[in-house]
């Protein structure tokens, strides 16, 4: 699936979130989003993933190919998880496959499948709050790739998660990239994250959110290592791309009451 | 007297059976005495008696209920003369039937069994004129199906929408509605007598400490029931209410605390209806009270231990009878 | 199995514009407040109850038109009645309603901080709260005479459990991080208490105040039930045992306005104390 | 300046133990429940309560004494009066909670997730929540006649306007994130209400029928002042009437253990409902 | 001032979460303590600041010296910042001058002094929801400063930051301890942050909770800088230190119900 977006401006009621946002996604690839703290990404990512109407401009699919029995071409992995407290973790992943007329068995083959890719068989008929941090957000990675999506849209998906956690989690994305040759755009604060996934990184600037650059990184990301100083170096480069504005932000009244 | 102007307060509801405390003070016989009185007036009966018997009153007139017995019981009260009292030769109370109940058959009190009955409270004096009465008509009280409704209005209100068959209820609410064609009068009280409808009543604490005080009050409600009797229970020879000279002076005094609202030509007819008898010199009719109490104590709503003999105090006005 | 799959990516596709542009769907389940559907939604009520009045639909017996309950309150208002018995009422109100937050503020403090207290306070609040205080009113009588003190008594009641609950649950709402922090600087207990613990718990006591305010207003009819010749609730009372439907309504409405206009000051009262938040 | 900083700071190491190990500083402010206390406490009430009665401390005017209580309670248990009482109530109590439940659950769904339904379903409930039921008791005798529809009218009113108010507060508090989730699935909306709105206000609801169902004794009260022979509001309304302060009490007591009867009831739903919080 | 932490064991209701822990604190050091989830990294950090009794064990001061007009000298810094929200910037810092016999004028010319320091003059009037995050765990620091602690105790200071926020602060702690050479212990889930502010490094290993091992970093604190091999080389260390722990506590179920 190839994604085109094409001069997306948004403004919540008083805010001018975005202002002329182009750029396209080929099939395949990783593109990160950073930015300074309220520049827009997630507004972004919501545009991109139908969950938030643009004031102007849109989204187009140029090229439709989805993988076989893709249910959801767009999906979300959500930040904060969002899975459903009453559900156990094989209920949370069934959720989204219940109402595209699949059988019983062909669900209960899809849950399988995932849980085994996500190593998270054993703990099928747990509940959420059972789980660690680390855990709830492979669920949610599982009930994405359940829907044998076109293309993943994660917001921030590690952030909530302790460092430690984050570094495991971050080698299992890498890995999960490498392997299925995914469509991503992926949200993150962290450049470490940025540079350790990404094919493109798209820096923004701040309110109204502009493209700054996009920055490539052409190492395979199967070949990346955490402290290769080739990735060092990328993450320094966006760190000066943005440095300036984050310390603006953080210096900022979020509400000037 | 001997002390000028002592103060007493009288607790009394806005109804003719207060009528002789009203004259009594307007006429002066309490001032005469040297009582220097205060009447207040109450909305309804039950905290007539609780402010006597936590002493904010010192004197009150109202029904007898289960609910004053079971307080007198306490010890606190003491009755010591006459309210009303159903005569059989005045109107009193009477037993109206809704025109529906009426229309499918209910046309005489014999007829009550099977039929819902419109009271304000279990215990409460219709409660006791519903049991007397069937008791002395030879029916079982138990056949008659009982509907609380907590105030007389709600009852009127029931009884004309037909949604009860049946109440009891005072000749001046009785008469009125009998004639507008909203409910069928089938008997009266009157004639399932003896029936001692309220007492005068005072703290056990003024009988016992100021005696000389209860009698001077004593003296002055007797005339004021004297001239209650003279100007309002006045009859011919053929029994017949009629007027007297001191009818309308009464009339006028009555109507300062009775249907005060509504002009003399439409309250003093009112009033008239609502003039019950009241016997002389207000004698209290113990064994009819001794009755009631057993009435109710054998049906649970008054405490076995509950003794007429230690609540009610004869020596003030000697009982009817005697 | 893969069969149905792909028919049903084949059904969607071909659902999907030719377009393709990415569909909203975030849509819904956001419902907006609108004051102007609230007044004519109001409006619209109170018209067509006057219009089932007027046509007969609706029958005099059972619901006074909104022109005569109008008209009735417009009475109250000029005779001056009105005032008087707002006045009553608002003075058992105000009395009551303070008696019983004093005295469920104090308790609640306790049961809030202190272990000694917290479980005795608990179990005798769940065993007392859902007593009805009318149920309570002849021994109201006995206690408390039939004067205005027993109508302050049956507010204050009404008003000192839940006020009880809500202060302690503010306490215990203090957020134990805020409280540590306290300690861990060495400040004194009573400091812990006055600068941490008594604005902490703030917010649930005052949202508590808005419960506590409604339940004073319904208790009134109960209060004015006993002796009371002035009175919202005594006029409620004597309008319904006289069948005046008009003025009762009227005497409903006065109630509902005094509700609003109470929530009103809370709502400023919330503003001033809150103002941090 | 420094100077008497310094005294300070002199002073607080003068008043450290010379042993000076790290003091314990997190005293307090974390009280613990303690069942044993609660039921002493009301052990030594009720002991004290006797014993003001028997020393006539308590005049038995003011307070029956607790075994004149319990020997009311037991004639009414040994007559077989209170099960009649008790059967007539827990109908009246469990129709009218019902009705008003199943009415209050429909409008709070839509106020909580229809724009429309919003701000007029807000303004309704608020304005009519404060209303007392009882000054509409006249009213509801013309609506509803003497008979059971009227009791049940009486609770099921009194049970309505908190369901709604709790209802559209559960819709409110289900995480948007969550209903974006099934959004971003493409889940059809009726999904979205059934497997994510539904249960996820349900905690608030559950929690809202412990209020509706104390609010639904308490009126019981109300509901049996016109025309019922049995029931436990009748019988207490019957006792006070007759100044049977010992059967009122008996009756009350009888209310109160309802209320802990339905809210262990309660929590067992809760327990087997919510078992995945 | 000189900490020695002698045999600290520490059980909660059914959990031993610290088993015998011995180490000294040197004045003007900082110590960080790292360890998977839940090896009772907290609970040590509490129990030495005295906001935990222990079971056994005691936390003993063996040199009493307090900087002048020290009013409390063991200081918390919550991870959480635990700021008053009805109080201004101003009124959290002055909170904590009140119940020590200083006048208003002393009060207010500490208040003064550290906001000055930690940059955050304007916004002494603000309340701490105009505050952004970083600015808000400013305000915990500067609170900490103006009782003019002997030793800070840090839980996680950084860790409810974003990440940009986060590089910001750290480099601002760096140069906090490096100018003051104040006595510190630094809880952290974050390697890298241990790595940047730590003179030695206390590893734990899980449940209950004992000294793995105590890693020395013998570069002085001011002279490090972001993506330095020898920082890159301890951060790997300690990784390698905490990994296999890290992943099991992930794996673990957290609340078995
Ligand atoms: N629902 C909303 N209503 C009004 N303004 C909003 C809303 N959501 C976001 N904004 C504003 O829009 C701007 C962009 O917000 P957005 O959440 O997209 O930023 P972000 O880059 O994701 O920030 P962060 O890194 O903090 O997640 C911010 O200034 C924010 O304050
Ligand atoms: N109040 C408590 N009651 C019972 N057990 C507790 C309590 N607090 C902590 N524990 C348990 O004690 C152990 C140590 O907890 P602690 O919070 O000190 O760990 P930590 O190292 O700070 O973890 P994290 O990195 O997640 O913050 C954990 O197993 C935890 O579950
Ligand atoms: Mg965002
Ligand atoms: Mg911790």
């Amino acid at each position: 699936m190839r994604l085109q977006i094409k001069g997306i401006c948004h403004s919540y009621d008083q805010v001018e979130a975005l202002r002329d946002i182009d750029f396209g996604i080929e099939p395949g690839e990783v593109v990160a989003l950073i930015g300074p703290s309220g520049c827009g990404k997630s507004t972004l990512l919501s545009i991109i993933g139908g969950l938030l109407a643009p004031t102007r401009g849109e989204i187009l699919i140029c090229d439709k190919a989805t993988p076989e029995g893709c249910l959801n071409p767009l999906t979300y992995v959500f930040q904060d998880f969002a899975l459903l407290p009453w559900r156990t973790v094989a209920g949370n992943i069934s959720l989204v496959l219940e109402d595209h007329g699949l059988s019983k068995a062909d669900r209960d083959a899809r849950v399988a499948e995932v849980l085994e890719q996500t190593n998270l068989w054993d703990f099928r008929d747990a509940y959420p709050k059972q789980l660690s941090g680390g855990m709830k957000q492979r669920v949610g990675i599982a009930r994405a790739l359940a829907v044998r999506p076109a293309a993943l849209l994660m917001d921030e998906p590690l952030s909530a998660l302790d460092a430690q956690t984050r570094i495991l989690l971050l080698d299992e994305f890498a890995a999960l990239f490498a392997r299925t040759g995914m469509t991503a755009v992926y949200v993150t604060h962290n450049l470490n994250e940025a540079v350790r996934l990404a094919n493109r990184v798209v820096a923004l600037r701040r309110r109204p959110g502009t493209i700054k650059e996009i920055h490539t990184i052409d190492i395979p990301i199967a070949e990346r290592r955490e402290g290769m100083p080739e990735l060092i170096a990328h993450e320094s480069a966006l760190w000066n791309l943005i440095r300036d504005e984050a310390i603006a932000a953080d210096k900022e009244l979020e509400n000037v009451a | 007297g001997a002390q000028a102007n002592e103060k007493v307060d009288i607790a009394a509801l806005a109804f003719v059976s207060s009528a002789p405390l009203f004259i009594a003070k307007e006429k002066g016989y309490l001032a005469d005495e040297g009582l220097d009185a205060e009447i207040s007036i109450f909305q309804a009966a039950q905290p007539v008696a609780v402010a006597i018997a936590s002493g904010d009153a010192d004197f009150g007139v109202t029904a007898f209920t289960g609910g004053f017995f079971n307080l007198a019981a306490k010890g606190a009260l003491k009755v010591i003369g006459a309210q009303l009292h159903e005569d059989p030769g005045y109107d009193g109370s009477a037993i109206l039937a809704s025109n529906a109940a009426f229309e499918a058959g209910l046309t005489s009190v014999d007829k009550l069994p099977g039929h819902s009955f419109a009271l304000s409270q279990v215990g409460s004096s219709f409660h006791y004129m519903i049991g007397n009465v069937a008791e002395k008509a030879g029916f079982d009280p138990e056949s008659v199906e009982l509907k609380p409704l907590q105030s007389v209005p709600n009852m009127i209100g029931a009884l004309k929408s037909g949604q009860v068959d049946s109440m009891i209820i005072v000749p001046h609410i009785a008469k009125p509605l009998a004639n507008a064609g909203a409910a069928h009068i089938i008997g009266w009280v009157k004639d399932y007598v003896p029936y001692q409808v309220g007492g005068l009543f005072t703290s056990t604490e003024n009988v016992e400490e100021n005696r000389e005080m209860v009698e001077k009050f004593v003296r002055a409600y007797q005339k004021g029931v004297a001239d209650y009797r003279a100007a309002l229970l006045a009859t011919d020879a053929d029994g017949k209410l009629v007027e007297s000279d001191t009818t309308q002076e009464i009339l006028e005094i009555v109507h300062k605390y009775v249907y005060a609202n509504d002009p003399a030509d439409k309250a003093y007819p009112k009033i008239r209806n609502g003039a019950m008898f009241i016997t002389e010199e207000a004698r209290l009719d113990v064994a009819d009270v001794k009755a009631q109490v057993k009435w109710y104590q054998d049906r649970g709503y008054v405490s076995a231990d509950a003794d007429p003999a230690k609540f009610i105090d004869t020596s003030f006005i000697p009982a009817l009878g005697q | 199995m893969s069969h149905d799959i792909s028919e049903v990516r084949a059904e969607r596709q071909s659902a999907a514009s030719p377009a393709s542009q990415v569909r909203f769907r975030a849509t819904g389940f956001n419902p907006k407040a609108n004051p102007v559907a609230a007044w004519g939604f109001f409006v619209a009520v109170i018209a067509l109850w006057q219009l089932g009045s007027s046509t007969g639909v609706i029958s005099e017996l059972a619901m006074p038109s909104p022109v005569a309950v109008a008209k009735a309150l417009w009475q109250l208002i000029v005779t001056g009645d009105l005032w008087l018995h707002l006045g009553a009422s608002l003075q058992r109100l105000v009395g009551g309603w303070i008696m019983g937050t004093v005295a469920g503020l104090f308790v609640g403090f306790l049961v809030g901080m202190f272990s000694w207290a917290r479980s005795p306070g608990v179990a005798f609040v769940s065993a007392l709260f859902p007593i009805p205080k009318i149920a309570l009113l002849p021994l109201f009588i006995i206690w408390f005479g039939i004067g205005e003190p027993s109508k302050f008594a049956t507010i204050a009641f009404g008003v000192f459990f839940p006020t009880v609950i809500n202060t302690f649950g503010g306490v215990d709402n203090v957020q134990r991080n805020l409280i540590r922090m306290g300690q861990s600087f060495d400040l004194p207990m009573w400091s812990v208490i006055r600068k941490i613990i008594l604005p902490g718990a703030l917010p649930t006591i005052l949202s508590g105040f808005r419960i506590s305010s409604s339940i004073a207003i319904i208790l009134l009819i109960a209060a004015e039930m006993i002796g009371a010749q002035y009175g919202i609730g005594a006029l409620i009372l004597a309008a319904g045992n006289l069948y005046q439907t008009d003025q009762l309504i009227a005497g409903v409405v006065v109630l509902s306005l005094l509700g609003l206009c109470v929530s009103w000051l809370l709502g400023r009262l919330d503003r001033w104390l809150l103002a941090w938040r």
